[in-house]
């Protein structure tokens, strides 16, 4: 069995359910011949045709609104925005319909589509292509959103998305899509939504992170190891709704808890979590909450890119930071 | 320089003002019963909405867009509907509505303020109110996309305001309802206001229907007065989209004969004198004088259909105002198919609640 | 001096500045001859023009686009979208553009727009007439955002937003416009951005709210201050950036802090400003610091929307809880 | 039925892909030394493409989207406009820039990762690249209205691809154009292709030029491998946009010579056939087959001007290696007028940030 990328774990759980559910059509720009600018849709339209494997014209707004209307008559839209940072003209209708037509209808019309996007910065390319606003959809009543950092989460986090019955914001670290393998058997089993991993153990300190921070948190976690502090590592998956259960259970075991995220501070997913963590956890911090986050500024061009994203050190110190706090 | 392609907009009417016939009758309106049937439906209408406005100027309703002298368009879109077809509406409509069997009392509901006004009892898949300006034309593309993906003899039916159409999805759902060959019919209620912005400050373009070709397929205009027009035309195009996978749009010119809402005042920017002119041009009176002339009708049976109006009106009235409100778990219980853990906590927050003393 | 409304001193506003500044150009949907559907911009045609004061088609993104044309050429559009819940369909121009032109040209053009909008519900209006996202414009860097709760502060702080050099979304609390009165000289003074006020002084508890949610913050403060609880109330008026100094002055001299706001719960403002006490105000709370917001729903048609917003009541609880915490 | 408004969408060629002429030169196009420049221009952008294309290889350069093929319709456009007129371009363009004083070095820091490149450092007061498909017409349409609300007479040039037509943006830019008739020319560069999807696949409509009928003013198609003919109906519409406030829209039929960008592979859905027959119809061996045919350019000409071509790509790209990075405050610096102080400690840890390992 070979191993596969998060981009093929993509393309794997794509391939499954559409052998599966006749109703699964998959749209978007570029997401036919050319099987996606990254690839995620590639054999697709081999495979499963051209009535369900379709390229939109090159409007945004329209994948969402007609991913809408073909949702409500029962088939499963899964459509591709090429980047995240063009998902923006798509948002009226996310926000305004598809997140709101179950409520609007009292659930006598349903909107079960999966909005994909890859997102986060980090590949140098240009402006628009390097955007984590996760935050704008965590807030919008209505929506799920979902963020792989495995190819096996990838995979099995897609498988349902698809299944689920409302829509979601599946967005995929396009950092870490050709970054590790790993063998992902295609066995159709989705893992749950709604719910944390905690990806390693640990009795010192919590790290909470998603999608392409993942790398240098568990990197950092490694390293602290090799310090002799121990971290637990939780990759939250869902962010919403945000499992915030698991992150409390294990903030009330190691006392301490560093929150990362690549996208800006400032009303980021991030102040969420800290501030429940605040309301529930008072008593078991034995150190402020810390987060290391993206700056409150537009991602730089590529040649400075690396500079915005949050380092492995910068983890580290913020970790040391809470287990010195007295 | 060389013409390389070339365009007309062509425009239908059947009864014009005077109600006299300027063109061949179509088939349907050869048949009394079914103009005697548009015409009732459209006093209905009528009656129904002034009812709804002295229910708002009473406190008994909430802000509620009126359909004075739009009638036509309505009643006779709907009537060109066939049951298997989706309609997608804007916010602006009791005529099709009616039509799709939704209650008049669920159409008081949504405009009191109660979500189950949009539950549309009778139907499983029309669409329900929408506000967003513009937005729902591509709701009616996806619709038409899953009929064609799914071979199915089905149309979708949209509509928006003049003011509508120079949104981008409106354009973006012609666009892509021409580039996929999709049944669906947009119609455009060119009312001549969108709020205080006259139709001639919305676009340079002379018609509206002129919008298709940049789209790759054709746009009509058609009197909105005429119900034989409206319901004539809308025909023809679903017809086409069930048969041909084209998609058309239809310009019905008519004029609104209201506030754009209750919370408008129209005096701050109509010219009362226009208004005046057009009134002449309004519908019910149009088709009235038609079956009349014809002998098809005595003001006798117009006083009966009015008082067998008002009467389901008023019914209607009353289940509306007797409805309870809906239980306080509501404004969870449909957010989700089932609603995440995270959110029971909230839940309990909300049933807790005292009803605050501004309620 | 007549006292005037909310509303009233927003139309003072912007008269008084077009007065004084040529270049400052309304437009929007229903501005001109109608005033505006709340009659913000009411007399503003007749005062300055049509060519000064204009009405648009009816699309958002254009609204946003081609004010930001017209502010890159030294114009200063004062752009009126007509609820909060149609400004989505700008929001990639807002996003992608508005907030970054500066950033782009490294400063060789700018983008001094001020985008107006009545937000919040309570008003009885249909579907979405009645959204509170401020935290999406929070979360976006590079602009600024702005709302007052009072006639003097609407008056003082959109004279400030027009004359200052960036993008400002400037939201109105619709529940408010007509709410009270107030005495507003019409003097052209401007009230600083950046900073909260606060509005009363106390000692045993901080109520941090803006908009709307002033209206029942400051009169559980009366209420608490006949059962002896002493709260200092901040408003926080410049929601981006935030003037965290004065928010942890005061939780710093309480040691208590609740924070309102109308908007859903998951990731509103109230999220930042709650995770920012968490880290560097652990040391001086006595108490969890307490949220009390919308709900993380759809808010309901007319009919049950009271039952969304925050009441006074829970303000009061969450205040007597925070107190009461060992 | 009657016929209430007709168009029609004119085409515009001067030299045909012989090299004939077939329409009656514009005035310009008679003077060989104004031809003999235009025909330097696209030399020079041809030769700078491919540079840019290999500095991407050797991984000196970004993505970098490629021109080739497609010089007559920047280098046309550039030309036709006036310094006092203002540029909104999208992401792929070489010509018009280049006549605005944009130095290739800053063209190559834009691809190369650096904000400098949108300095622009001849020129206040044109746009800079844009990313966002579609969303920058809208900026002309604003630029447009300051000049018209100013009295000025100048015009904006904007410039969107096939695929970028099918943007709401785009349509909402050209009503409002119309709308307010606002001195601004829509171009676009029709290459056929929007990364994968075919112009055929983007839209219906037969001709993109007669997507400003919607609009309600005229569109054009012209010959975008005909130089002369670019330069001739982009300065057309731009004086009638500067003298009376009229829009216009041009379609600029080409062919994209190319991967989408760098970081595309053509070959995976682009038939080669097509592109060998419409590399007949290139732009730059059609001018200089028209000039050699008119005895007014040599092969020893075009040796020496290719020669000096490449010599001042190369000095270009010697400046853009040799510039160094911008510094890390920058990062935070041109966010605000003035960065708000609760920004200066991210600024502070930012300016400590070690060199990341992977950088
Ligand atoms: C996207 C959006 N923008 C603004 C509004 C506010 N609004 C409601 S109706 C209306 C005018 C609509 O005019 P038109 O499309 O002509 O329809 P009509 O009401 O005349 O039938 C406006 C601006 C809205 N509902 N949605
Ligand atoms: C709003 C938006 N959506 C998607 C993209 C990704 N993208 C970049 S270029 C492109 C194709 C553009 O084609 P066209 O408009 O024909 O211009 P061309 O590149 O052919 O000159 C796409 C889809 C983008 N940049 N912006
Ligand atoms: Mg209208
Ligand atoms: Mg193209």
């Amino acid at each position: 069995m070979a191993d596969i990328s998060l981009l093929e774990a993509i393309t794997q759980a794509l391939a499954y359910e559409m052998g599966v559910d006749p109703n699964i059509i998959v749209l978007g720009e570029d997401v036919a011949k050319n099987g996606g600018v990254f690839r995620a849709t590639l054999g697709l339209l081999d495979k499963f045709g051209s009535e369900r494997v379709r390229d939109t014209p090159l409007a945004e707004s329209m994948i969402a609104g007609i991913s809408i209307g073909m949702a409500t008559q029962g088939l499963k839209p899964v459509a591709e925005f090429q980047f995240m940072g063009f998902i923006y003209p798509a948002l009226d209708q996310i926000i305004n319909h598809a997140a709101r037509i179950r409520n609007r209808t009292r659930g006598r019309l349903t909107c079960p589509v999966v909005f994909r996007a890859p997102y986060g910065c980090g590949i140098r390319a240009p402006e628009h292509h390097s955007e984590s606003t996760e935050a704008m959809f965590a807030h919008t009543p209505g929506l799920r959103v979902v963020i792989p950092s495995s190819p096996a989460r990838a995979y099995g986090l897609l498988l349902a998305s698809i299944r689920d019955p409302d829509p979601v914001i599946f967005l995929e670290p396009s950092r870490l899509y050709r970054w590790s393998k790993q063998d992902v058997p295609d066995d159709g089993k989705a893992l749950p939504l709604d719910v944390c991993f905690t990806l390693r153990v640990g009795t010192d300190v919590t790290l909470v992170a998603w999608g392409a921070m993942m790398k240098e948190t568990l990197a950092a976690a490694d390293a602290l190891a090799k310090e002799g502090i121990s971290a637990e590592v939780i990759d939250v998956a869902t962010i919403k709704p945000l499992d915030i259960d698991t992150i409390l259970a294990s903030v009330e075991k190691t006392g301490r808890c560093v929150i990362i995220h690549e996208a800006p501070r400032t009303c980021g997913v991030g102040a969420d979590i800290s501030a429940q963590i605040a309301e529930r956890g008072l008593m078991f911090l034995k150190a402020p909450v810390q987060r290391v986050t993206g700056f409150d500024t537009i991602v730089p061009y590529a040649r400075l890119e690396k500079f915005y994203l949050p380092s492995e050190q910068q983890i580290i110190e913020a970790v040391n930071n809470v287990m010195e706090f007295a | 320089m060389e013409v390389i392609a070339r365009f007309e907009v062509p425009y239908y009417q059947y009864l014009n003002e005077e109600s006299a016939v300027v063109a061949p009758l179509p088939e349907f309106a050869k048949d009394p019963e079914q103009l005697l049937h548009l015409y009732r439906l459209m006093v209905l209408v009528r009656t129904f909405d002034a009812k709804a406005i002295a229910l708002q100027r009473t406190g008994k309703l909430g802000t509620y867009p009126s359909t004075r002298g739009q009638e036509a368009v309505f009643v006779g879109m709907g009537n060109a509907l066939a049951k298997t077809d989706i309609y997608v509406p804007y916010y602006r409509d009791i005529g099709t509505l009616l039509q799709r069997g939704v209650k008049l009392s669920e159409y008081l509901l949504y405009w009191g303020g109660d979500e189950r006004g949009n539950v549309f009892s009778a139907d499983k898949d029309d669409f329900p109110f929408s506000v967003p300006v513009g937005s729902q034309p591509l709701h009616a593309a996806g619709i038409a996309t899953a009929f064609k993906i799914r071979h199915q003899k089905r149309a979708v039916l949209t509509v928006t305001g003049d003011g509508g159409s120079s949104e981008g999805d409106f354009y973006e759902a012609l666009n892509v309802a021409g580039s996929w060959q999709l049944p669906v019919v947009f119609v455009v209620s060119n009312n001549q206001w969108a709020i205080s912005v006259p139709r001639s400050a919305q676009t340079a373009a002379q018609t509206i229907a002129q919008k298709a070709i940049a789209a790759g397929f054709s746009g009509e205009q058609v009197d909105g007065n005429d119900v034989i027009a409206v319901r004539d035309r809308v025909a023809a195009a679903l017809q086409k989209a069930r048969e041909k996978n084209e998609p058309t749009l239809l310009e019905l010119v008519c004029y609104r004969h209201h506030d754009h809402t209750t919370a408008d005042d129209a005096t701050r920017y109509e010219p009362q004198e226009i208004r005046e002119i057009e009134w002449k041009k309004e519908p019910v009176a149009r088709l009235r004088r038609y079956l009349e002339n014809n002998k098809l009708w005595t003001e006798e049976q117009d006083k009966k259909c009015h008082e067998a109006c008002a009467a389901e009106v008023e019914e209607a009235v009353t289940e509306y105002l007797n409805t309870p409100p809906q239980p306080l778990e509501s404004i969870f219980d449909y957010l989700y198919a089932r609603l995440p853990d995270i959110y029971a906590e909230q839940r309990e927050t909300l049933l807790k609640k005292e009803v605050p003393a501004h309620g």
